[in-house]
């Protein structure tokens, strides 16, 4: 098996010899991966390299690893897979609509965008107060705002779309 | 005697809170022979506080304002349960005057201040006040209740920065810093809606802002024999959005001089309110180690453990017999400060999203453990993280013989601690632990919002990363796949084989 | 310089052991930031050790001799890691003088005394020797070697009580007490066949019984340079087959001037063999407070932690600073006793089928955490217990101010502490803490095996047992026929579906 | 549902009325009863007094109890098939043939006892050694020995049947 693997916009291509070989990027090392338990907690020895590590998939084909203190993301392609979407240039990539959710119920306190708004990475499109907070949303690339499905005031619930953001030309 | 103060002995008391608080309280009941009374919401009923305690019962729905604010349903529970004596813990209806005196009218013994300090101190006016009553050097700024007009007016008297706080605040709620004239009218707005959210009171004042400014604070213990005597202080300058996130006692900033300068004046104010139990005085201290008093926490603090491994005195303990009406058993003099201790709060939040809250199920825990770790923690294995509560799940604290010590066991331990299944900001503090600033010691309260970001790091293992995320995908497309062979799994190494088992199981 | 001892600055430490000392190891040289090599046989692949460790290499099968025992694979792995310096720990390859002289040929420090120092205390009548030539009084008895007529003959010359004790023994293997003469043959046969069969060698001898004697030791250490000092005692008298169970720190029974005889005794025992690195002189002492040396453990101590938490001395990183040439940095008058520790050994064994050690999978595991609490461990959830190695799977440590103080917190500590899928001995120090001639501090050697039994108590809780085993096999019986309507789930109280749910996912 | 439960040799009728309500030997008791997780934790609230245990099935039909420091041995059975049981003279008490099991792996060293001898409980029976340390397996009850299916240097499994005890007229 063959796969293409994005962290931090690195690629790495991962080609699993066998359960004690791997070849990353061409080179290869000694492995021994373990799974502890259902929890996600994952051992890795690496060329003898002790690493522990917690991996999570939280979301198709996204996956989030923390390692070491770290907090890394991480997209994994089959090969074949990979090289299609590049080749329609559809790489889980920075484009298409990002859709952003509420991390957790509570209440819309403001929403300082409207549709058509240009927004940049990190800039605030959604004020959600939860555990008697008030929380920034931000958007997490420079787009335009495609909709805004609540406004201020209004109880929402964990993982609801409160604002989706994309290309202009999009949507 | 203080004023409407019960002080006596008792053999069952009720906590009147939940999570590792709860906890804290049950286990120095437990070290004192102490029976306990727990009280739950439908959200805590498997909550460690409920197993520890001796007895257990539900007070109502989820949300706070249904059950643990509801002062008649624990003095029923009190009445029932036949508990003499209740500890409020910190938060809810710990700093609120109304359910000491109920407690007091019942005949119940309130683990804690006199009504009537938690009145003068629970209002920044009044509290302000009688601080400079009693010779303790304030900050500059205006009373509270004035029209957003006069404020503006006063905001330009007092200069900038400055900062809006709300009346009834604490805890950062409804205050907002503001460094420009013209951010003032919308950080007054801001700060009246937040506190009207928090505490049904839009009520705000203004304070000069001190630039560069330490939080330290000192940990005083009062019997009810008017003894008063102060533990130290606690550095608490680490802090975000007025949430404190790493303290340490002693301060890096402190000398023995200041220590004793706050510590007179911290005793000073607790005496002018005829202070009783366990109490903070918290102080803006300047470069010039200028000190001005902020408030005083008329309860058990959430850093208290610091104090506890560097003075040796068990803080919780020392309430419970203060309640019991024995008098204090140390002296100023008796007091020694050794070695060195971090607490590192950890949050259900995001550091990587701007720390938004996370909430979920705890998939996996791991607890660091070993020599100078100490854990405090309301949370297990399978516990659900719930929107309705505080986000600070667990406090890591560490001791060493001196601050490099501590700070080297802190990194040990947090590399050790998992936490699966929320997100949590021990990535934040594993960050911190390297920061040059926090080793160094040169930070102020304005460090983590305004000169740090996490985001900052190298991120020096994307290849291990990579490997861990891609053998995790694989194993997942095998089992979806239906691709085991169960003849491949006696002789594959990963064990995938075992967690399919359990699955199966 | 001590004869074929290397001692020198190094930066990656292989840990030649596993289990919770080996994490005790990893811990401190985290905390020294000095890199570690952990080694592993087949049954501890996902051991806390190997995980904690920065490196980790596989050395063989489960069985010790095949792995952790293999002094060539273990040389092997510390040239291929590029580690120069190796930590043995306790027990495996510890007070093995071969492996010491193995690492030094090898150009390798290593982490404890030298090899000569561990010949010398090895070999008992040696031992004895050099303690008498050294002043340290002894207990009368035989030397090794003599027939079984021989011994029979001299054991009427001691007279009885006695012991036969296995010259090459250690940790009461090999160990028999003998009463009656009439006793003597068959307790010298059936200790001639542990003795073979723990270490190849059949040799004994035998040595007079002191009765009421306690076991109190003297922990001490040594630098490189000759400067030697001692830590205080440990109490270590609550043994089951000479397996201690129980220690403390400071011990009830001595006093600040027996404390000051042993210790020096102690220390010119240790300077006697030209000792370097953390050691332990075990006394026999009897109720008139004389002492006799029995053995020295030249090595790091299971119950080290009691000795750490009262003098606030980190044994582990002393043992690393002196192997790597520094001077000891505390002289004897800086070394204070400070409030009191205790330690519960747990073990995986069955306090209620006569100790039968216990294997199987770890279901379930809380740690107890909270103020005054230290675990020590290296079993996780999910671990197995095999039957390769020793069963003390954890150690809890706690403070207190006082001894009472101490009890109180391990009696709490012990009440939250679950080990689920074995039988651990956690049932044996609760009801130990609750003990009268314990709480007294009035016991010896002899107390657990002689004068005390776990299922003398009152069981005061059989209607709450009858009712949670009624439900647990309701729920059972429930599941296994299928009776869980998907709508009875929602409305249900009753946790199992929690658990059915799991099952399923 | 009614169910005999024996504990320490005392019986308790054990009537579950809801999930709210549970009646022990006729009295009423207000109940809460909670498993947490799938290690056999269980949280029980008994009339508002909390009791947190581990229940565990050491054998069909054999519970134990791990309760505030002390083991419980407890038998549950459906009064139905309790009273048929009571008739046939056939409770899980001290009757019938008792095997005596290896609880680890290890090597036998002595089987003090021959088939056809009368043991009294605690008596020693067989002499296994295991993780370096000779362990005494003892009778758990006043019988007469019937097999013996081991010999001194045999190596044994976990569980593996070491010796059969029970009455002189049986097996």
């Amino acid at each position: 098996m063959k796969y293409i693997t994005t962290v931090n916009k690195k690629e790495f291509s991962i080609e699993l010899l066998d359960d004690k070989q791997i070849l990353v990027n061409g080179e290869s090392f000694e492995l021994d991966f373990q799974m502890l338990g259902s929890g996600g907690l994952v051992s890795l020895l690496l060329n003898q390299r002790s690493f522990e590590g917690a991996v999570d998939e939280h979301d198709e084909g996204w996956w989030q690893v923390l390692l070491r203190g770290e907090v890394y993301e991480a997209t994994v392609q089959d090969e074949r897979v990979y090289r299609l979407a590049k080749a329609r240039g559809e790489l889980a990539a920075d484009t298409g609509e990002v859709m952003i959710k509420s991390p957790m119920p509570g209440v819309i306190v403001k929403t300082p965008v409207q549709v058509g708004d240009t927004v940049r990475q990190g800039q605030t499109v959604i004020i959600l107060e939860s555990m008697k907070m008030e929380n920034e949303l931000k958007a997490t690339r420079d787009a335009v705002v495609l909709t805004v499905k609540v406004a201020a005031g209004q109880a929402v619930e964990k993982n609801e779309v409160l604002l989706v953001i994309g290309d202009a030309d999009a949507g | 005697m203080a004023e409407n103060l019960l002080t006596q002995k008792f053999d069952k008391l009720l906590v009147a809170n939940r999570g590792e608080i709860a906890v804290r309280i049950i286990r120095a009941c437990h070290e004192l022979g102490i029976r306990t009374v727990a009280v739950y919401s439908d959200a805590d009923r498997n909550a460690p506080h409920v197993r520890y305690a001796d007895e257990a019962y539900h007070i109502g729905p989820s949300p706070a304002a249904e059950s643990y604010l509801r002062v008649d349903k624990l003095l029923e529970v009190a009445k029932k349960s036949g508990a003499t004596a209740v500890h409020p813990g910190y938060g809810f209806l710990a700093e609120r005057a109304h359910f000491a005196q109920a407690c007091y009218d019942a005949g119940i013994v309130f683990v804690g201040p006199p009504p009537n300090a938690i009145d003068t101190m629970g209002n920044k006016q009044v509290a302000r006040a009688t601080a400079v009553a009693a010779g303790v050097p304030v900050v500059p700024g205006t009373e509270a209740g004035l029209s957003d007009d006069e404020l503006l007016t006063a905001g330009e008297k007092i200069g900038f920065p400055l900062l809006v706080k709300a009346a009834a605040g604490g805890g950062g709620k409804g205050m907002r810093p503001v460094h420009k004239a013209e951010e003032l009218a919308g950080a007054i707005a801001g700060a009246r809606r937040e506190a009207l959210a928090s505490f049904g009171d839009g009520t705000v004042y203004l304070e000069k802002l001190i630039t560069h400014g330490r939080h330290i604070e000192i940990q005083v213990l009062a019997d009810s024999f008017g003894n008063v005597i102060h533990l130290g202080e606690r550095e608490c300058s680490l802090q975000r959005r007025h949430q404190k996130l790493v303290e340490e006692c002693p301060s890096p900033f402190a000398d023995e001089d200041l220590r004793q300068r706050m510590g007179a004046v911290a005793v000073a104010a607790a005496k002018a309110v005829g202070y009783v139990s366990a109490g903070t005085v918290e102080f803006l201290v300047d470069q010039e180690k200028n000190f001005y008093f902020l408030e005083m926490n008329t309860r058990l603090q959430v850093e208290h453990p610091v104090t506890e491994l560097v003075t040796g005195v068990d803080i919780v303990q020392e309430m419970l017999r203060i309640a019991r009406g024995r008098k204090l058993r140390q002296t100023q003099a008796d007091i020694k400060m050794e070695g060195w201790a971090i607490e590192c709060r950890v949050n259900a939040e995001d550091p990587y999203q701007n720390y938004m809250p996370s909430t979920g199920k705890i998939t996996t825990m791991r607890i660091p453990t070993g020599p100078g770790v100490r854990v405090d923690t309301g949370v297990f294995e399978g516990a659900v993280i719930s929107p309705y509560y505080d986000s600070m799940i667990s406090k890591l604290i560490c001791y060493g013989n001196n601050r490099a010590e501590a700070i080297l066991r802190m990194r040990r331990a947090l590399s050790e601690y998992h936490i699966l299944g929320v997100q949590t900001n021990i990535p934040f503090h594993e960050s911190m632990m390297e920061t040059h600033r926090f080793l160094s010691g040169y930070f102020d309260t304005q460090f983590v919002e305004n000169e740090w970001s996490i985001t900052e790091h190298a991120y020096d293992h994307e290849r291990e990363a990579a490997i861990m995320a891609t053998l995790v995908a694989y194993e997942q497309s095998l089992r979806s796949s239906q691709m085991v062979a169960p003849g491949a799994r006696d002789t594959s190494n990963w064990k995938w084989l075992s967690r399919w088992e359990r699955l199966k199981r």
